[in-house]
């Protein structure tokens, strides 16, 4: 709850430092700081200090499982912002707005994460969109821009009303929008519930953009300002992700039977198109948009097994791919050509930054001693639990050996051809730290992922 | 009256917003189809409060407030719905100052 | 046990220093001192061979172990050497020869420069070795290792004038065909192996004699692991299939041709035979099979050996078909018979050989006998080493052959006349062939260039010395094996090798008077075709050959059938597989799995046309089918 | 039939048939007005319902405000019948006929379920009105409520950044 | 600790690297480091060959059932020698090769070497994992950033094949954790796992397409001649002489002992498959006028060889595999390292192109004729007590085709004379051509590198017990823990 309300203040603050602070790094170094009071007081919760007394009333509930992703999702975001920010004047004018929209988001953030029933969850998530339609159409000149925020807006829309009918039809149901009862299911309540259990399936799908309910994804990716691509790529994926987790672990934990074979179907079907379809694409930053589907698709597989491997698998696929997904994008933002030609010959003209690239490239990839590794590792023993999944670990893995074709043609653009006639940026040394800090943050979660995971259990 | 139909015409019309959304091209247009499928389900959340209210009561429950939950819901939608309009319709607002059209089909550099 | 034969490492070590020595120092030595080099530590193993030889003959026989070579479990395989009667009987072939040749090599190859001179002389004694390693293993895999040996230096030395890519090509194809047999002996090896658990010559005997508890052969077993022994000796030792490398092996140095075809290489499959003669005798089916195959090579080698006009080739098929002899001496039983023939056969093929090098050498290096013609005159000794050479071989009493293949032909006309009848048609052919070439090359006219009856001289001692060694034993050589017809004891080589090879009884021994009868038939026949070889080509012209002759000319097409029916398919099937089923087969499945997913990429990315209304259809159109299969179907 | 059904039925009616009307019409200016018609019908139910609060509120904030807003957009735009951009036909009747199979398959999927038995009160109970809702709201729901505050700060800066010319 | 120093060591010595700049130095400290570790490998074998020496086992990552154990047996004594003698040998051999970013270039190849030396090592299957790919992701940027014209393409096919066969591997390692009684990976718990035999028969596919592809076994080999040709000559050295090793360790030490049933039900395959690529990488190897694929496809049917006879389930085969292995990886990175010579002095690897080196160099072609002749297997030479072991396994296989196997398999024997010899006669025989006229001889260094190849393959070749010995313990144990003669009982 600290960060909750800590962050709706912060993003108060930032709404009124657009009138009063006028120097653009005075606005960032207050980011920057109240990021990193807002991770301060979320561990302070985590270790029992709580500065809000506020009766929740069963609405939310901060467990520890909430507060340490809540934690690594806010370390992701003062990374972000560290990396990000600069960048986010490219866009336009309104600086600190773009701020108070992201803490906002964070509101929202914490809201998925700790939800108990369906009125927060539906709010949490539409202070979630309502910024990101913004923040997608921020860039207001820019044609792609525009398209990506009507399409975003439009789509997001549909969706949300599809999420509502299944909350009404689950209503039906169980007559609560409590997560925490556990009303009886009558046989003939059973259809309202799976219906409406069916519809929340698509529009959480939609949300952590899974196949079929992709086709937002790549397109808003895409003509988003790429700072903000990679803010709702990552943040906001991994938050909507663990809503999802506990919406279906909560409330329909008991009907696996009716929802896990199509989980299964989604999943595959989300690798598949996620996968294939990234490996023709030309521009880098679209490649990642449909790398995100296929990343989703492994992160289902927490969904699909519905167990603990699949949640601790979840947290640190959450760390691995943010960590990863931020570096890139935010190495991708300043480069001035997108495509994989762009990034040729960095290995020689950038040789740290391409390192570090190439580390988070490595982590995608799901290659060993990264985070990203053992997070599929994870990933693929969690659904191993389910009997009968065997054909759906397979698919992934040789799905996984996909991915490494179209991550590995950046390694390759950047080690083994010589650079092109677009020069590479330079980037600042505080950069280069928070980059290489990232990267090393990566491999120590793949090697020691107790660090992380152990927080869950003490 | 029986909750199937207020179900049936939830679905009706949520149904009705679908093809909306499908058939038309104008971006405002599809907005208010959207808006058409929100207050479907809002109508099927007042009646299912209704019927959990009835259910309470003839549970026994007579004094408790069974199904208000419903109803402060479709309050709620209704509070969310008005912020997306707004921000929906500055989105649109803003496309058209750039393209002059409220076109969905207009815009299709992103594709592929 | 303290054995004077401890000592016998010395008699393959030797020549393996020798080998060393000139093969890494032969760019630092004289040649006088690599010729010295070569030739006396082939001399000093002779000297020890003698020795063991007498030891030997006093009833001393040894088996050495020094080291396990390869030990798996309960399969040990010792590096072990074993003499015996057999053993040192070739030992003295080899390295007796071996030395003559040497020396002969010193002055033969006395114009090449010191590193190739080097180099030969340490391929000469690396053959030598081999061989010696060959006839000394106590086992079949240390007698593998020197059959492999000679096959390898056999190589080296038919191409030891490299520069010339057809002597490779015969070096080549010396080395593959010999490979062949050496497949089918691995593959007997280790058939003896899975039943008798052992490679040991004397392990494996006594399985076979069902001497050793829990552990035999059947009769299967047996036949089949003589029968790829057999295989393997068709290749060494050039019998049909495997005949062809040997005529072609005559690209080499004339010395080595020596080396190869008289004591060493092509022996080597005789001994092997020899060596498991307890095998061969329990196998009929085999015994048939070599036999005949023995028979049939040696009358095929004979009738190519009428129309071969190179010195050299006419030598090789005779080879070939004295072999075949051979074999057809083992067929029959009569593995003494076979191992006397190695001998006598060692000296006059030697003597044979070495002659035509000092021909060759005097011709200027002119091989084509239609270019030869009335060198009796020049050189003398060449001529009447030579003549001795074709005495014997032809079966003349009392030169040595005479003995060795009357033994043989006994053997086959006790087995059947009919290959008795075969067999002395092509003992005909032999004289006929070889006086043929006597005749064409030393007498009649000189019918080559001008220049070359310049050059013509006699060659110097170092070359006519061992002529004139190999003469007298060819023509006393034989002596030591004399039938028993002519009174017993006379035949001391089957008394003496008795205790390692013991020829076949036969079922119905031929009496007194048929064998004389039938060496009077056969010497009478033999001096007729030397004769007509006499009145046909004493005065030798050059013309056309057609018809049968043609084909015989022309070996009987062989090499080309072999080229058409192997060589050619499989080179082929290798392009077929280089540039169609690899690249576009194999490769293409897997660039396929790369291209179909490139391809899919490209389709499926077109689901994402950039309209709102086709996103939200097909959403709605998953919608619909999930409540319909959920519904509908999974109830 | 007593007049509650009536009703009932006579509101249904209209709500789908404003829908329908909203959806087919040509000059989106209609559609609005169609789509308004639709609301007051739906909040025709909401009062059948006893649902006074969501009923007023309706009308106010849909039917007033954002419809009105609805309205000023297309009429700032200038949009109309002409303007209007026609998809293509086969598109259309395939979007028809999806939706038309979600309806069915709908319909077919919740024709068997708890509706069917239950009831919904008609014009009776008090749990829609004002005073039980306002307590609710300011006791149970008073964090989303509070909560809710943030989204209309967001869904304000956004309106902000994206209206403001630059 | 030994087993770990093996492992630390070059890997330290890999990332020092990576900080040097100049090429001389570079080039040199690798050669140190690379018989700093050759000295602890042989110490390991000698001084301190203790068990508890060569074990070693932390716990790492346990909450997923995995710890850091090495443990070197009898072939990971064998393998670990080979991959400790390979690198001095191969960094000499390519002493005058020039590289951009040297320091770099070595660090790459020495991590790779910590890689293999962990693969050889561990005993935790996760770990294994880890190494196999610690293994080859160095091997592809080697031979991507440093090789010849085509390398972009070509080893990048090789490393998604590669990478594909083993996220197989890694699905098959977690089903299996899944399946061990206490969900460890350890190999241990590997063994003891009895599982129903239509599971295997799956599960075996899994993880034979990955080692397959890295050893390769027909029809998975298409990537290895264009990676051998398009790769540094360093590297193509260490890829076929010691990594592909990887492939057979895979399968005798993760596969055949852990699925033993369904090892034994598709050992027909398996072998067919061998046998096939026997004869048919020596054919197209026949046909071949490049003189690194030509080794490659010639490598190809060793390594069917091996693969063949490993599935045979004997003592003879096994250790002859064992020896093979070794004896393989020495005379191969001979012939890459005389063919590298041959590419450096007359500039082409083209057969057509080349001819009558003899004449210049007759050093060079000494060695090259004895090591292309170790290489078909000839008596007294190393690969000869190996191919020996291995055939007379076949043909003691329980197979029932197993005398079918054994002639084909020896066709390639016979097949591989023909290449060889035919390599030899074009390149080094006949008159020199326009090429061969400019080279010169060996150079000192060159020398002592061959030097040393052939002195080990006459070692090995008269006195093949030193390995054989070695590896005798393990193929023993290796044996019992394959047997499935109890399911025969029944």
């Amino acid at each position: 709850m600290n960060a909750l309300i800590i962050s709706a203040v912060l993003g108060v603050i930032m709404m009124f430092g657009s009138t009063l602070l006028k120097q653009k790094n005075s606005i960032r170094a207050l980011a920057t700081g109240g990021m990193l009071l807002l991770l301060l007081a979320n561990l302070l919760e985590m270790g029992g200090i709580r500065f809000f007394q506020v009766e929740l009333k069963g609405m939310l509930f901060f467990d520890q499982f909430a507060l340490v992703f809540h934690s690594l999702l806010l370390l992701a975001v003062l990374l972000y912002i560290i990396l990000a920010a600069p960048d986010m004047e490219k866009v336009g004018v309104n600086y600190a707005d773009y701020f108070a929209l992201l803490f906002f988001i964070l509101c929202g953030v914490a809201m998925v994460l700790a939800f108990k029933s369906l009125l927060i969850l539906f709010l949490g998530i539409e202070i979630i969109s309502i910024p990101l339609y913004i923040l997608t159409g921020s860039d207001k000149k820019n044609l792609k821009g525009n398209e990506a925020a009507l399409k975003y807006f439009l789509l997001g829309s549909f969706s949300t009303g599809l999420m509502l009918m299944g909350i009404a039809l689950v209503y039906g149901a169980r007559g609560t929008f409590s997560t925490l009862a556990n009303p009886a299911i009558t046989p003939m309540n059973l259809n309202l519930l799976i219906a409406g259990m069916a519809f929340l399936l698509f529009s959480m799908a939609f949300k952590v953009s899974a196949a079929p309910f992709h086709f937002w994804t790549p397109d808003v990716y895409d003509g988003a300002p790429t700072v903000f691509t990679s803010f709702m790529a990552t943040i906001v994926k991994a938050a909507v992700f663990v809503a999802f987790v506990r919406l279906f672990d909560e409330l329909f934990g008991d009907f696996d039977g009716k929802w896990r074979l199509w989980v299964a179907v989604l999943t595959a079907v989300t690798l598949f198109i996620g996968n294939i379809t990234a490996v023709f694409q030309q521009s880098v930053k679209r490649m990642l948009a449909y790398s995100s589907i296929a990343q989703a698709g492994f992160m289902l597989f927490a969904l699909y097994a519905m167990n603990g491997d699949g949640k601790e698998g979840l947290l640190l696929y959450a760390a691995a791919y943010c960590f990863a997904t931020i570096g890139i994008f935010a190495v991708l933002a300043r480069m001035k050509d997108y495509t994989f030609d762009g990034f040729n010959g960095m290995g020689k003209t950038r040789p740290f930054i391409a390192a570090a690239l190439a580390v988070f490239l490595f982590s995608l990839a799901g290659i060993p001693l990264t985070a990203g590794f053992l997070a599929k590792f994870y990933m693929l023993k969690a659904a191993l639990a389910v009997p009968g999944s065997a054909w759906l670990v397979l698919f992934a893995v040789l799905m996984a050996a996909v991915s490494v074709y179209y991550y590995f043609r950046v390694l390759q653009a950047m080690y083994f051809r010589e650079p092109g006639e677009t020069s590479h940026p330079e980037f600042p040394a505080y950069f280069k730290w928070v980059l290489g800090a990232m990267a090393a943050l990566v491999i120590v979660l793949g090697v020691l992922p107790e660090l992380l995971l152990g927080r869950l259990y003490f | 009256m029986p909750v199937i139909n207020y179900i049936y015409i939830a679905i009706a019309l949520f149904s009705i917003g679908v093809v909306g959304v499908l058939t038309r091209r104008n971006a405002i247009i599809i907005f208010m189809c959207i808006e058409l499928m929100l207050n479907a389900v809002n109508l099927m959340l007042v009646a299912f409060s209704k019927m959990h209210q009835n259910a309470a009561i003839l549970a026994g429950d007579l004094a408790g407030n069974a199904g208000s939950d419903g109803q402060l819901f479709v309050f709620f939608i209704m509070v969310v719905a008005a912020a997306e309009v707004s921000v929906g319709l500055a989105i649109i607002v803003m496309m058209y100052r750039n393209i002059h059209s409220v076109d969905i089909n207009f815009l299709n550099r992103l594709k592929h | 046990m303290n054995n004077a034969l401890q000592i016998v490492y010395l008699i393959p070590l030797l020549p393996l220093l020798g080998f060393l020595v000139n093969g890494l120092g032969r760019n630092y030595m004289s040649k006088t001192l690599i010729s010295w080099t070569g030739s006396g530590t082939v001399l000093a193993s002779f000297i020890l061979s003698v020795w063991v030889f007498l030891q030997v003959k006093d009833g001393n026989t040894y088996v050495a172990h020094y080291f396990d070579f390869i030990k798996v479990d309960k399969l040990v395989i010792p590096f072990a050497f074993k003499i015996d009667q057999l053993s040192s009987l070739f030992l003295l072939i080899i390295t007796g020869v071996g030395f003559l040749i040497h020396v002969y090599s010193a002055s033969y190859m006395h114009e090449e420069n010191r590193g190739h001179y080097g180099r030969y002389f340490s391929y000469l004694n690396l053959f030598v070795f081999s061989m010696l390693l060959l006839v000394m293993g106590a086992n079949y895999v240390i007698l593998f290792i020197g059959w492999e040996g000679v096959g390898l230096c056999s190589y080296l030395l038919i191409g030891y004038w490299f520069g010339n890519q057809s002597y490779n090509k015969a070096a080549n194809k010396a080395f593959v065909m010999n490979r062949i047999g050496d497949l089918a002996f691995l593959i007997a090896i280790f058939w003896m192996i899975s039943k008798a658990g052992s490679t040991g010559f004397a392990e494996v005997f006594s399985v076979a004699k069902g001497e050793v508890t829990g552990q035999s052969f059947t009769g299967f077993d047996i036949t089949m692991i003589t029968l790829l022994l057999f295989i393997g000796a068709t290749g060494k030792s050039a019998q049909i299939p495997l005949f062809t490398w040997l005529p072609d092996a005559m690209a080499g140095p004339t010395p080595v041709s020596a080396l190869i075809h008289a004591a060493t290489m092509v022996t080597a499959g005789i001994y092997m035979i020899a060596r498991s003669n307890i095998l061969y005798s329990m196998a009929p089916l085999t015994m048939d099979i070599v036999a005949w195959t023995g028979l049939a090579t040696a009358l095929l080698a004979a009738s190519i050996a009428l129309k071969q006009n190179d010195i050299k080739k006419v030598l090789a098929y005779s080879t070939v078909s004295q072999l075949g002899f051979m074999f057809l001496a083992l067929g029959t039983g009569a593995y003494v018979a076979a191992v006397f023939h190695v001998m006598t056969h060692a000296f006059f093929k030697a003597l044979l050989f070495l002659g035509s090098g000092s021909v060759i050498h005097a011709m200027g290096g002119e091989q084509d006998i239609r270019n030869m013609g009335g060198l009796s005159k020049k050189l003398k000794i060449t001529f009447w080493t030579f003549v001795a050479g074709c005495v014997a071989i032809a079966g003349i009493p009392p030169f040595s052959g005479f003995f060795s293949k009357d033994a043989i032909l006994l053997s086959a006309f006790e087995k059947s006349p009919v290959m008795y009848g075969i067999a002395l048609f092509t003992a005909l052919l032999t004289a006929f062939y070889m006086f043929r070439l006597l005749f064409i090359t030393f007498t009649g006219k000189f019918r080559g260039t001008a220049q070359q009856a310049q050059h013509l001289h006699e060659s110097p001692a170092a070359m006519t010395l061992p002529l004139i060694i190999l003469a007298l034993l060819s023509i006393a050589g034989g002596w030591v094996g004399i039938p028993e017809v002519f009174g017993h004891g006379l035949d001391q080589l089957s008394a003496f090798l008795r205790p390692a090879v013991a020829s076949l009884p036969h079922a119905h021994p031929v009496s007194h008077e048929t064998e004389y009868a039938l060496m009077g038939v056969s010497t009478l026949l033999v001096l007729v075709m030397i004769l007509a070889a006499w009145f046909m080509f004493r005065n030798y012209q050059r013309k056309e050959t057609a018809g049968l002759a043609k084909w015989l000319e022309n070996k009987w097409y062989v090499d080309e059938l072999y080229d058409f029916l192997l060589v050619n398919p499989l080179h082929k099937l290798g392009g077929w597989f280089r540039s169609v089923a690899d690249p576009r087969l194999v490769d293409g499945l897997v660039n396929g799995v790369g291209k179909a997913v490139q391809y899919g990429s490209r389709q499926l990315r077109l689901l994402q046309s950039g309209q709102v209304g086709s996103y939200v259809l097909l959403m709605v159109l998953s919608m619909v089918l999930f409540f319909g299969i959920q519904f509908f179907l999974r109830k | 039939m007593n007049i509650i059904q009536l009703l009932f039925w006579f509101l249904s009616v209209l709500a789908v048939f404003s829908a329908l009307m909203m959806v087919t019409s040509k000059n989106p200016v209609y559609s609005v007005l169609w789509l308004i018609g639709t609301f007051f019908a739906i909040s025709g139910h909401y009062i059948l319902l006893n649902a006074q609060f969501l009923a007023i509120v309706n009308i106010i904030v849909y039917a007033g405000a954002i419809m009105v807003l609805f309205l000023f957009v297309i009429m700032l735009m200038n949009l109309n019948r002409e303007t209007e951009p026609r998809k293509n036909r086969w598109l259309k009747m395939a979007g028809a006929v999806a939706g038309g199979c979600l309806l069915l398959v709908l319909v077919a999927a919740l024709k068997e379920t708890a509706g069917k038995e239950q009831f919904a009160m008609v014009n009776e109970g008090n749990i829609g009105l004002i005073r039980n809702l306002g307590k609710e709201l300011f006791t149970t729901y008073v964090v989303p409520f509070e909560i809710s505050s943030v989204l209309f700060l967001s869904a304000m800066v956004g309106a902000v950044v994206i209206g403001k010319k630059d | 600790m030994i087993s770990l120093f093996l492992i630390l060591f070059p890997m330290a010595a890999g990332m020092l690297h990576f900080f040097l700049k100049d090429g001389k130095t570079a080039r040199s400290f690798a050669l140190f480091s690379s018989l700093a570790t050759l000295v602890i490998a042989l110490l390991g074998l000698t001084v301190y060959s203790q068990p508890e020496q060569h074990s070693f086992s932390r716990p790492w990552l346990t909450i997923l059932g995995s710890s850091f154990s090495l443990q070197a047996d009898g072939m990971g004594k064998v393998l670990t020698l080979l991959n400790a003698v390979a690198y001095p040998l191969v960094i000499l051999g390519t002493w005058q090769r020039v590289y951009a970013q040297p320091g770099r270039f070595f660090g790459l190849m020495l991590l790779a070497q910590a890689g293999m030396m962990g693969v050889f090592l561990t005993t935790d299957a996760l770990l294994f994992y880890f190494f196999w790919e610690l293994a080859l992701i160095p091997m592809y940027f080697l031979a991507s950033q440093w090789g010849g014209e085509r390398r972009i393409p070509v080893t990048f096919k090789f490393f998604i094949y590669t990478f594909a066969g083993s996220v197989l591997m890694l699905a098959g390692l977690l089903y299996l954790q899944t399946q061990t009684a206490d969900h460890s990976f350890s190999m241990a718990a590997f063994h003891k796992l009895k599982l129903h035999s239509a599971t295997q028969l799956k599960l075996f596919w899994l993880f034979f397409v990955a080692f397959a592809i890295k050893m390769p076994v027909f029809p998975f080999h298409t990537w290895q001649p264009d990676t051998y040709e398009q790769a540094p000559a360093a590297t193509t050295m260490i890829l076929s002489g010691v990594m592909v090793k990887m492939g057979l360790l895979g399968l005798a030490r993760w596969l055949m002992p852990v699925l033993p049933v369904a090892s034994y039900q598709w050992g027909d395959v398996v072998m067919s498959l061998s046998v096939i690529g026997i004869i048919y990488a020596s054919l197209i190897a026949i046909r071949q006028d490049d003189l690194k694929r030509l080794v490659a496809y010639s490598s190809i049917a060793h390594i069917g060889l091996m693969s063949a006879a490993l599935f045979a389930e004997n003592l003879s085969a096994t250790q002859g595999v064992m020896i093979q292995m070794f004896n393989h990886g020495i005379n191969i990175i001979g012939l890459w390292i005389l063919i590298d010579i041959i590419e450096r002095r007359y500039g082409t690897r083209k057969i057509s192109e080349l001819g009558g080196i003899a004449r210049q160099a007759p050093v060079l072609a000494v060695f090259f004729v004895v090591i292309a002749l170790a290489n078909i297997a000839l008596p007294l030479t190393n690969a000869f007590p190996g191919e020996f072991l291995m055939f007379n396994g076949i043909l003691g296989a329980k197979s029932k085709y197993y005398i079918l196997f054994v002639i084909l398999a020896g066709l390639g024997i016979i097949l591989a004379a023909v290449y060889t010899l035919n390599m030899i006669r074009r390149c080094f025989y006949g008159e020199p051509g326009t090429l061969s006229a400019a080279g010169g001889d060996l150079q000192a260094h060159e020398k002592w590198v061959l030097g040393i190849i052939v002195g080990l393959i006459l070692w090995m070749g008269i006195y093949p017990q030193s390995l054989l010995g070695l590896s005798e313990g393990f193929s023993l144990q290796w044996l019992e823990r394959i047997d499935i003669s109890y399911l025969f009982r029944k």
